[in-house]
């Protein structure tokens, strides 16, 4: 059971990647990295007990900070107009989204 | 009584991992931002819990069970906060939901409950 | 020989992609992910020769026989701490180059050099 | 198995790095990249290293250079010279890295020559000569000490680059200003205050647990110093820069880790007065096994000051310069209408 949860958690962190690769929005990609680092915290308590020595979750606490931490510090230096949300922003095709905007 | 934890915490963690993938299928198949962030906002902290919740119960040092308290108690509190956070910074920078066609006049009307909203904070 | 050597492929293909990016991209900030790039790539290289099959952590347990290699760990512990430092280093004459040149792009400060140059000659020509 | 599923999501993200024109894209998922990295390294066993990489490279690096990229701009020029040439090096280079690693030992043998050397008596023998069960800390504050001085000589250098390249002397006038700039921008930001609030407390409660705990599971002075100076920057992200001055100030934060080196090089003075060699421990007392304890606390606590105090002069000096060229560009756009 460890193991297929161990596998789910790598199924749930290949999507998060592969949602911020292609994006569209710089929040889909701050979403992915959030998500991403949640899941990175289940796998390294995954792991632990997996490879039989589960003592080490201080890693998994940290993760948990580290994320909090660095989406904060996006949200807080996102301030400024570049960030602004605008068509011409936008990297790639999914322009479509923001018709009404 | 061994067998009834060990069940129990399979059922934890099958359920916790059934959450996560299908929170990995939202984040990648919904249309915009807000429901892919709802997808993630409610499958992270509730399949974060289960799988926390699988592990305590494997668990048998109480060193490790404290840890894994702590983990559950930091996700519990950080996860909400960051998709409050993440919504309401893309909403002030103008990103807007995307809507169907028929609901623009909703979508105005929204525009001004958010100014309200703004105005009063 | 392909599990036995994976590792070290995808460490020299990482380290590669690193270096095709410091060295074909001209964007200073990109340049400088790609040396993280590159710094993280010896950084998995190390790790992963410490590892024994059938080894845990090193830190010392009662029932416990085989163990990893603790000195590569102990070499990239601190590695990473001083790559940080330096990227930060890097990072801020970024910031100064921003300052003085009003671009990070390679191209574009190589361009205002020359021309700086070239106004110079004039000058001791006249 | 792990590890495979690990280095091929590495590799798909480096090469999405590539293709990224978006710097800040670039920096999201170099943040991934760090935590993808640190995952594989538990993998691997190295919890230690796991522990600092999930510090430093996914949060302090991706943080730093996403403050870059507020102030120079967020695209880059599409046009990239020579990618031809560039190709045809690296995959040359690439071709006779990969012809080297035919002779790598294959990973995991336990026969290959780096686990041959030295690291049998550190495995073997560190119980006996240091006495505490982490071998990493063992060796990274006793056995190499002189090297771990090296490096933490390297990281109190790069702080004082940073604010020989950055930091001013500021002007009192602005001072106003920038507080005006914090406050518009953080009157909103209620719930995640008051939630920060809660954490900070526990985080640097954490920190200490981690500088402490180091002779006992991962953890130490690197990570220790790292995790306080994320409290500080989270700290001075909602709060302001100007609030968390106040709580530390620059001079006092430079003393710090001044302080650091200072005593990491006198514990190495003290044992060579004693009649040892230069950071011999045993000599630190007159029981070997208590010098070594004495003397890996007290490098130790060196270390998490050095770290955490550089750690933090970057940011304060990244994100002031930022203020200060916000707060010149907003005087400047008032002026022109």
């Amino acid at each position: 059971m460890l193991v297929a949860a161990t596998l789910a958690i790598f199924i749930a962190m290949t999507l998060a990647i592969i949602r911020g690769i292609s994006g569209p929005t710089f929040y889909d990609r701050i979403l992915a990295v959030n998500m991403f680092g949640t899941k990175t915290v289940l796998l390294i308590s995954l792991l632990g007990f997996v490879m039989g020595r589960p003592e080490f979750l201080d890693i998994a606490i940290v993760y948990a900070l580290i994320n909090f931490i660095s989406v904060i510090a996006v949200l807080r230096y996102s301030d400024t107009n570049q960030f602004k949300h605008t068509p011409a922003t936008e990297t790639s095709n999914h322009q479509s989204t923001e018709k009404e905007h | 009584m061994e067998i009834v934890i060990n069940i129990s915490s399979g059922l934890c963690l099958f359920i916790g991992s059934f959450v996560c993938v299908s929170g990995g299928i939202g984040i990648l198949r919904f249309p915009d931002f807000y429901t892919r962030m709802h997808a993630v906002g409610v499958t992270g902290t509730l399949g974060a819990g289960m799988i926390l919740i699988g592990l305590m119960l494997y668990s048998t040092d109480f060193l490790v069970f404290a840890k894994l308290v702590m983990i559950l108690l930091l996700t519990l509190l950080i996860s909400p906060t960051t998709s409050h956070v993440l919504a309401k910074a893309a909403l002030h920078n103008g990103l807007m939901p995307k809507l169907s066609q028929n609901t623009v006049e909703q979508s105005s009307l929204e525009q001004e409950s958010k100014e309200t909203a703004s105005s009063k904070s | 020989m392909l599990i036995g050597l994976f590792n070290n492929w995808i460490v020299v293909m990482l380290m590669m992609i690193g270096l095709y990016i410091v060295i074909a991209h001209g964007n200073l900030i990109k340049k400088i992910v790609g040396l993280t790039l590159f710094q993280t790539s010896v950084f998995i290289f190390y790790i992963s020769m410490a590892k024994v099959v059938g080894g845990t952590a090193p830190i010392l347990a009662d029932d416990i026989i085989q163990y990893s290699n603790p000195l590569p760990h102990a070499l990239i512990l601190t590695a990473i701490v001083v790559a940080i430092a330096t990227t930060a280093l890097a990072l801020s004459l970024v910031i100064r180059i921003k300052a003085a040149y009003g671009s990070i792009e390679e191209e574009e400060i190589q361009r205002q050099d020359n021309q700086i140059q070239a106004d110079k000659k004039e000058r001791k020509q006249a | 198995m792990i590890d495979i599923v690990l280095l091929t999501l590495l590799l798909a993200v480096a090469i999405a790095i590539i293709r990224m024109k978006d710097l800040f894209a670039v920096v999201m998922l170099s943040g991934i990249y760090g935590l993808l990295s640190a995952s594989f390294f538990v993998a691997m066993d190295a919890v230690d290293v796991a522990f600092t990489e999930a510090a430093v490279g996914a949060g302090i690096s991706t943080l730093l250079m996403l403050v870059v990229i507020t102030m120079t701009g967020r695209s880059e020029n599409t046009t990239r010279h020579k990618p031809f040439p560039a190709l045809l090096l690296v995959v040359i280079t690439g071709c006779l890295l990969i012809y080297g690693t035919l002779d790598m030992p294959y990973f995991g043998s336990a026969d290959a020559p780096v686990h041959s050397h030295v690291a049998p008596r550190y495995i073997n023998d560190s119980m006996q000569e240091i006495g505490i069960p982490n071998i990493v800390t063992s060796i990274l504050a006793s056995y190499r000490a002189f090297d771990t001085f090296g490096e933490l000589v390297v990281i109190f250098t790069a702080g004082i680059g940073v604010l020989a390249l950055l930091s001013s002397v500021r002007r009192p006038d602005n001072g106003d200003k920038i507080v005006c700039i914090n406050y518009s921008m953080h009157e909103q930001h209620l719930v995640v205050r008051i939630v920060t609030k809660m954490l900070l407390p526990f985080i640097l409660l954490f920190a200490l647990y981690v500088q402490f705990h180091g002779d006992f599971g991962p953890g130490g002075g690197f990570q220790a110093g790292v995790i306080f100076a994320a409290a500080i920057i989270l700290y001075a992200m909602l709060f302001g820069l100007s609030t968390a001055r106040i709580v530390i100030n620059q001079p006092f934060i430079q003393l710090i880790s001044a302080t650091g080196v200072l005593l990491y090089g006198c514990v190495g003075l003290v044992s060579l007065l004693n009649g040892g060699n230069f950071f011999d421990y045993n000599f630190l007392s007159n029981d070997a096994i208590t010098g070594q304890h004495l003397g890996i606390f007290l490098i130790e606590w060196a270390v998490g000051c050095t770290v955490a105090s550089v750690i933090i002069i970057i940011f304060f000096n990244f994100a002031d310069y930022r203020e200060r060229q916000q707060s010149n560009e907003n005087e400047h756009n008032q002026e022109s209408p």
